[in-house]
């Protein structure tokens, strides 16, 4: 076995020095019955590298890689060029072999790298002060949820319509557990959100309204307009980002009032990976709130020569320390792709990242006058950044699935999303990335023209 | 050469690719640009890759040596996986690709949760969980909804003191309140005391097993019994699978639900704090409340992803919910099922006996000068603790861990369990040579002696590391989480 | 650009310490007339990392990578399965981006991968001592030969005729400008080579007698024999293997009394690379002929307090020292190949190169039994390791472009390797190795009988 | 830790690789089975990651810092294009395979040599030298065989004192006896010393430009004229042409054959001593020498690869020979191309002027403090050049260059030129910043004081290293150079 160090001589020795006469002495604590006398039946034995190198290369090939066809999904995970250097930055021993920088003596490198990124995330979101990373967004939405409630010691959350159904999912989930209500409703096909009936919905027992920002449809809302209904009624405002590439273009969501930003990471560093891992954001806009954060936060200090140093700290909020009144039970984050997003957004600096979001605009607006000209076909955004959504008549989902077969991945369909919404089945999200070729849209328009006539 | 910060080192006109400058012009961003500064440093490539790797040289890793951190098993990570999961064919997939492109992505989901099901002889798996933590959160949860499915509300989750931090957390969560269950004076969960406390409103227990003693739980299967008996489930908190795997299911021993860590007993690396990866096997009468999504092979061999949608279909109905936007940790999923190919059944039984023979060597190696508190309570498993009994005074834990940084070792989880006073858990695991192992207790022998002699030196170790020891206290009273310009200070 | 560092601000500012007005003015010994006005005309601009990764992957495509096909070529380049852990470590930073290690004390770690190096391939090829590597086979080739006429002070040299040919033509090519004699011959189409008749060619005049081992159709010659004949006439053998895997299960040239031994070390840890960069592999027998042999060496010595270490050594010999004196002008070498060859030899250790010889052996048995039973096709080798050569009725060079176009690349023809050898134009060497499915044998049988049926 | 050899870490029983065993039985080997032990040891993966981790920290690399060995151009390596080379289509395709199925190698092949035509501005370009040293032998081969055609053998190559130690070697092995031009007082060639030695028995002049000196030959194009007019060919030492590319072409300057360090110019990775590669730009005159194989775009678009079979399809019948087995350095090729198309023309351009920048800026930050022999001979190019006067009595280059160690740097190029006395030649290339070579300033500007002021310390550095001084003389006089069993002695 080419992981296994020992030798059938060491064990004997080992064995020896332990004064047991065979390892079974050593699982003499397990019942006779629960110990089985073999490796488990019907299980194949092990394999040499190449052959489970072919047999997983033989699975991966039966997956068309976005690479690989005109390539249109966003919904929430999003198709970035990455820079080759964060892969093999990732890949040093040093950090992708650490731990969790428990002894921070001989983990600056970890930890530094988070009070960067923590930096980093704070700035892009417009906030005071973030983590060291959630699991994913739609996680990371569920404890902005879990912590308004810590704050505001109220029990309602209003969902945004628009917000991502898989994230409302989560939230609907969690809250069956803890008693909390959840006021939600569903996306309307309409040019611009509905702010007005979201401010609507907010009241005195309300401790959050949780709006994603670009929304499900790719529109833009106007945050601060629900930023300030929902603190005349004492309520916070969570945003939510799935494309933090927009961030480059839009104004931050701490700028324009939200309390807490949370978001998928996913698009700068991380790449698609069949949905995940992936890296949840959390941010909060006024330091005050630091204290009822979920996850892990580095910060600086000093050691006992005055050099600057970082650590972890306010673990006091944390399951190991606090056990059953801890923030919330996190544990493991998403620290290597913490690392992914840390050093691709260092690559692209502020001037590289509204570049990058420009580029993504400017190929969307493209997009969507192409494909507004496909008869049949309108596109409903009045706002949008990388992905908007196009109206079509028919069954979008079922037109996924066709020009998938003809190696086309046209985008989303709001079926897939909300399967049980025939209001929704002509909807279609569409992602532009800088990763899309203009022929690319073109094919995209022809095939839509072809799937419609 | 100290490492600057990258806020430090560069301004935001600066930046490391080259991307094309678009003009000004209309936009639709509907009236919301941003136009003040945001403050992101950009780096160019040359300079991007020297700070991350001088950063990477300030930490201690797998690589470079014995990471002996009790019930975090830190083991060896093969490279042929990383290789693996950065095949396109899996890394570069979208989850919401229509099914009929992402079969073999399905079918290494499903796989994995035949494998992980039939080594843990359970009934069903939840692959979604995030991590461990999530995983638990998984299985309590499924345990509540199968309780209210029956009608049968109940309100207490009994934890042994032994626990990870994260059970408690977890139940209370899931709004359980949460009561202790002592030990007995060799380690293990008390069964009398157990027993006394059940009853009609005790939905589960959460067990540990092999305990963060690094004990077998014996009764194990006593315990079960009893706790089928009174109505409740049994959740086994499966961070220390790998002392066990491929030697013992613990379906046998009447588990209703346990998370399995794939970046612990599997082998996905840990990355510095994540990602994890905590699939749930679930037994037959949990199974049904399993979360969506999920895969299932039908007849045909054609594997299909079960969602809201089509959940009716597979009589998957009960599902308590959705745990996280898409499929669970893809990425994870290659790397811990080309591990369970490359070992296979018997590689598997060979890494649990690897493992429990690595931490008994240790354990006896080193008892005359570390106090084993449970050493006569039989082999440990996978981890041996120790005791800060015989330390001179005024030595602690913590000054004996950290003079071992000296050594060139990272230190062993210390303070954990909080049963044992001063504990150090040690956990080898399996893919360290026995030629390391000696060095190793070598230096943990020099270490103790010192502590046992009361070298006073030691309080101020680490001596060679990247940093003397770091003020833990001022970080937390003035919290500093974010770098600012001193210069607009 | 984003690998240069320097913005326009620091490029003023250092203009302006260094008293220059512009970057002209550096450029100032130029001659006005030379010094181009702005970027050369007709050549693209820069491009970003996105655009010259897909320009590239498209090149790429155009090539049928052998995973791809059933694929049996060798003749001097082998196709292995290398671990995932060679390539890893030969992209860690500190070994990929290091210079040649002229400053020992902070080149220990390719100092002593490099004695560990020298150390496996001396025991590998059965010799004293081995260098630190060449260009590759071909080259190291002719530095034995040009090594042999320093040590014999002869101008002879006899190239046995089952050489590769590419090999052999170096060292015509050379040999055209040192005034070195080279007799040489062809190969003959039978199944155990012509030792008598290459014995026959050595004389009194002779510094060395070059053998190849296995040849190049796969046989394998009796060294001994050859070696004693050499001797007997004061001349010496140089033995060349184009597959070191075959030396888990065959005798080590040093061991059957060559003097030199060279090779190619490309099958283990490099990979096949369209022909390089490869690994030239160096040794000698006797230890006293260390002081003549080409290329760097690494030695073992002790620092200042005593510590061992290792130290590039014997530079008195190299062309840096020596100048025109120099025992070859090589200067770069192969040192990253190397540190491949040496990382996959460490993981496979002796058991596991015999391991590996043995299922070459065994499956080129099995290929060579299947491809027999073709009609119109004959197994030439009475001994072979991994490859053997067939004697097809026809032309093997227009049946492997044939199969080619059918996905199957078949082995490499003598036709393309003796272009003007009518006598040779049925030969076809096929190799097999691990990374050959039993499968693939089949196709290449039914191909095989498809194209002369 | 000391980190031991793999020879003490395993035995030869013990692997890290999963193979199956064959059982004996007959075999084809014709007798020549190999029975003796071979004395490979073999290490689990776990213990070879952790071995060749270990020792890679010993290494000072560019990733980790500034590099500055004149001559050796020590630039930043893209991991770009280390991707692009692991691409199946080019690092697992055989050199020999049909050529309809390596379309795209070929290409790659055609479209550098384009480009290196281009930059140049020459005619004709061979891409199979394998490493700069190889590629001077090409090019004084291809003189060689030019000279030979009309009927002209000539016996002397001209080669100024201070060239790299490659060219008279390569000189003589070609034949050739090497005779030397001296340089003038500020560091260049004597043109009139030059001249006066031309004559018919002189086959070339080699010179380097810019030159070993860091400066750029006022007089190339008059040295060129002088050659020519005397029946010779002019062959310049392309290793520092990276000061010039995309800003001058050595084909203006009347240059007949000129090697390209891709390792140097464009950025291939040294990785610890090679592998390089060196193709060889050819004049109108010389190019129908040049060495099979080679490839050929026609007017259709396609690249045909020419070797021996259709030369004289393409015209190119008295090629010398052939140089290695296969096409060349595919490997670096990629990534030279790769480096190339990601700063196109202007890029390069830049990459000249800032190497140039760079080098100036350092020559006139530490000049009050380090003589600079030419300082006065006008801007440097790459490279600046300075010399020990000024020293304390008994300090000497090594001592500085040692003593930098000590501050985080390699030391720079020692002793070379041979034509200064204690020469130190600092190459930092265009990939550092201007606060990195702030920081290097600061390190050589405080070697050098202490080495004005008799610090004697230096003479024992480096204190900080992995290891101290070592004894070099000691390998030399009593040579190990493998291991051998000291159980076995």
């Amino acid at each position: 076995m080419r992981y296994l160090p020992l030798t059938d001589a060491d064990r004997g020795a080992m064995l020896a020095r332990i004064g047991a006469s065979s390892i079974d002495d050593l699982f003499v604590d397990v019942p006779q019955e629960a110990r089985l006398s073999g490796p488990i039946e019907g299980l194949p034995l092990h394999a040499s590298e190449m052959a489970v190198e072919q047999h997983m290369r033989r699975l991966s090939k039966k997956n068309l890689a976005a690479a690989d066809a005109p390539f249109f999904l966003g919904a929430g995970a999003y198709r970035h060029h990455v820079p080759a250097t964060v892969d093999h930055i990732i890949q040093r021993g040093e950090f992708l072999t650490a731990y969790t920088p428990y002894q921070p003596e001989i983990a600056q490198g970890t930890l530094q790298m988070l009070f960067e990124f923590q930096s980093q995330v704070a700035r892009l979101y417009g906030c005071a002060v973030a983590n060291a990373s959630m699991y994913d967004g739609s996680t990371a939405c569920w404890e902005a949820v879990a912590m308004a409630g810590r704050v505001t010691r109220r029990k309602r959350v209003v969902l945004s319509g628009a917000l991502h159904p898989h994230y409302a999912e989560v939230v609907r989930t969690m809250a069956k557990f803890t008693d909390d209500e959840i006021a939600d409703a569903l996306p309307s096909l309409q040019g611009t959100p509905d702010n007005a009936g979201l401010i609507a919905r907010i009241d005195e027992e309300t401790s959050c309204v949780v709006v994603q920002y670009p929304d499900i449809l790719g529109r833009i809302p106007d945050l601060a307009a629900i930023v300030e209904a929902a603190h005349a009624k004492g309520a916070l405002l969570i945003a939510v980002n799935t494309e933090p590439v927009a961030l480059g273009a839009i104004k931050a969501p701490g700028e324009l009032g939200a309390d807490i930003v949370v978001g998928e990471g996913q698009a700068i560093g991380v790449g698609l990976q069949f949905g995940g891992p992936y890296l949840g954001l959390f941010a909060v806009r006024d330091p005050k709130h630091v204290r009822q954060m979920p996850g892990r936060l580095c910060g600086e200090t000093v050691d006992a020569e005055g050099k600057r140093g970082f650590v972890l700290t306010l673990s006091t909020r944390e399951q190991h320390i606090r056990r059953e009144k801890a923030t919330s039970n996190i544990c493991t984050n998403s620290g290597l792709c913490a690392l992914a997003f840390s050093v691709h957004m260092t690559l692209l600096g502020e001037e590289g990242l509204r570049r990058l979001a420009s580029w993504n605009h400017a190929l969307a607006c493209k997009a969507a006058d192409r494909l507004a000209r496909v008869p049949g076909v309108r596109v409903l955004n009045d706002s949008f950044f990388n992905e908007f959504t196009l109206v079509i008549d028919g069954d979008a989902r079922e037109i996924v699935r066709k020009l998938a077969d003809d190696g086309v991945l046209a985008g989303v369909s709001l079926g897939r999303l909300y399967p049980a919404e025939e209001a929704l089945k002509g909807g279609l999200l569409v992602a532009v990335t800088e990763t899309t070729p203009e022929e690319d849209i073109e094919t995209l328009a022809s095939a839509l023209e072809g799937a419609l006539s | 050469l100290e490492e600057p910060l990258i806020f430090e080192l560069a301004g935001t006109d600066t930046t490391g690719v080259d991307l094309p400058e678009i003009e000004g012009g209309p936009n639709r961003l509907g009236g919301m640009e941003r136009t003040a500064p945001i403050g992101l440093p950009g780096l160019s490539e040359p300079e991007t890759v020297r700070h991350y790797t001088r950063l990477s040289r300030q930490n201690y890793a797998i690589d470079l040596g014995l990471f002996p951190l009790g019930s975090c098993t830190m083991k060896h990570n093969p490279r042929l996986n990383e290789k693996i999961a950065r095949m396109p064919g899996f890394a570069d997939v979208h989850p919401l690709q229509p099914v009929s492109t992402v079969r073999g992505a399905l079918e290494v989901i499903n796989e994995l949760a035949f494998w992980l099901i039939d080594l843990t002889g359970m009934h069903g798996v939840a692959m979604s969980p995030k991590a461990g933590a999530h995983g638990e959160l998984c299985g309590i949860l499924c345990i509540r909804a199968a309780l209210e499915a029956r009608g049968d509300p109940r309100e207490v989750i009994l934890v042994p003191e032994s626990a990870h931090g994260t059970n408690p957390a977890t139940a209370a969560f899931a709004g359980y309140r949460v009561e202790n269950i002592p030990a007995n004076a060799d380690g293990r969960v008390d069964l009398e005391a157990l027993k006394a406390r059940l009853g009609p409103d005790v939905a589960a227990v959460m067990i540990t097993n092999p305990n963060t003693c690094g004990l077998f739980e014996r009764d194990m299967k006593a315990i079960s019994d009893a706790v089928h008996a009174a109505g409740g489930f049994v959740y086994c908190d499966g961070a220390n699978f790998n002392a066990i795997v491929g030697k013992i299911r613990p379906g046998d021993l009447g588990v209703d639900a346990m998370h399995i860590n794939l970046h612990k007993t599997f082998s996905t690396p840990h990355g510095g704090g994540g990602p994890g990866s905590g699939p749930v096997v679930l037994s037959e009468a949990l199974s049904p409340y399993g979360p969506l999504p999920f895969t299932a092979r039908t007849a045909d061999g054609v594997v299909h992803l079960v969602e809201e949608e089509n959940a009716a279909e597979f009589d998957h109905t009960q599902a308590f919910g959705r745990m996280t936007a898409f499929h669970g940790q893809m990425g994870m999923f290659t790397r811990a099922l080309a591990y369970i190919l490359s070992h296979g059944a018997d590689g598997l039984r060979q890494v649990a006996e690897d493992a429990v023979l690595n931490a008994n060597y240790i354990l006896r190696s080193v008892e005359d000068l570390l106090e084993a508190p449970f050493g006569k309570s039989g082999p440990c498993m996978h981890e041996a603790l120790f005791s800060d009994a015989g330390f001179s005074e005024g030595l602690s834990t913590l000054d004996l861990a950290k003079s071992l940084v000296d050594e060139g070792y990272h230190p062993m989880t210390m303070y954990f369990p909080l049963v044992v006073h001063g504990a150090m858990l040690v956990e080898p695991t399996e893919t360290e040579s026995k030629a390391g192992l000696d060095q190793f207790i070598a230096a943990l022998r020099s270490v103790a002696e010192r502590a046992r002699a009361g070298d006073v030196s030691m309080k101020q170790a680490p001596y060679y590391a990247p940093r003397r020891r770091l003020d833990e206290t001022l970080a937390a009273r003035k919290p500093v989480l974010a770098w600012s310009d001193p210069d607009s200070a």
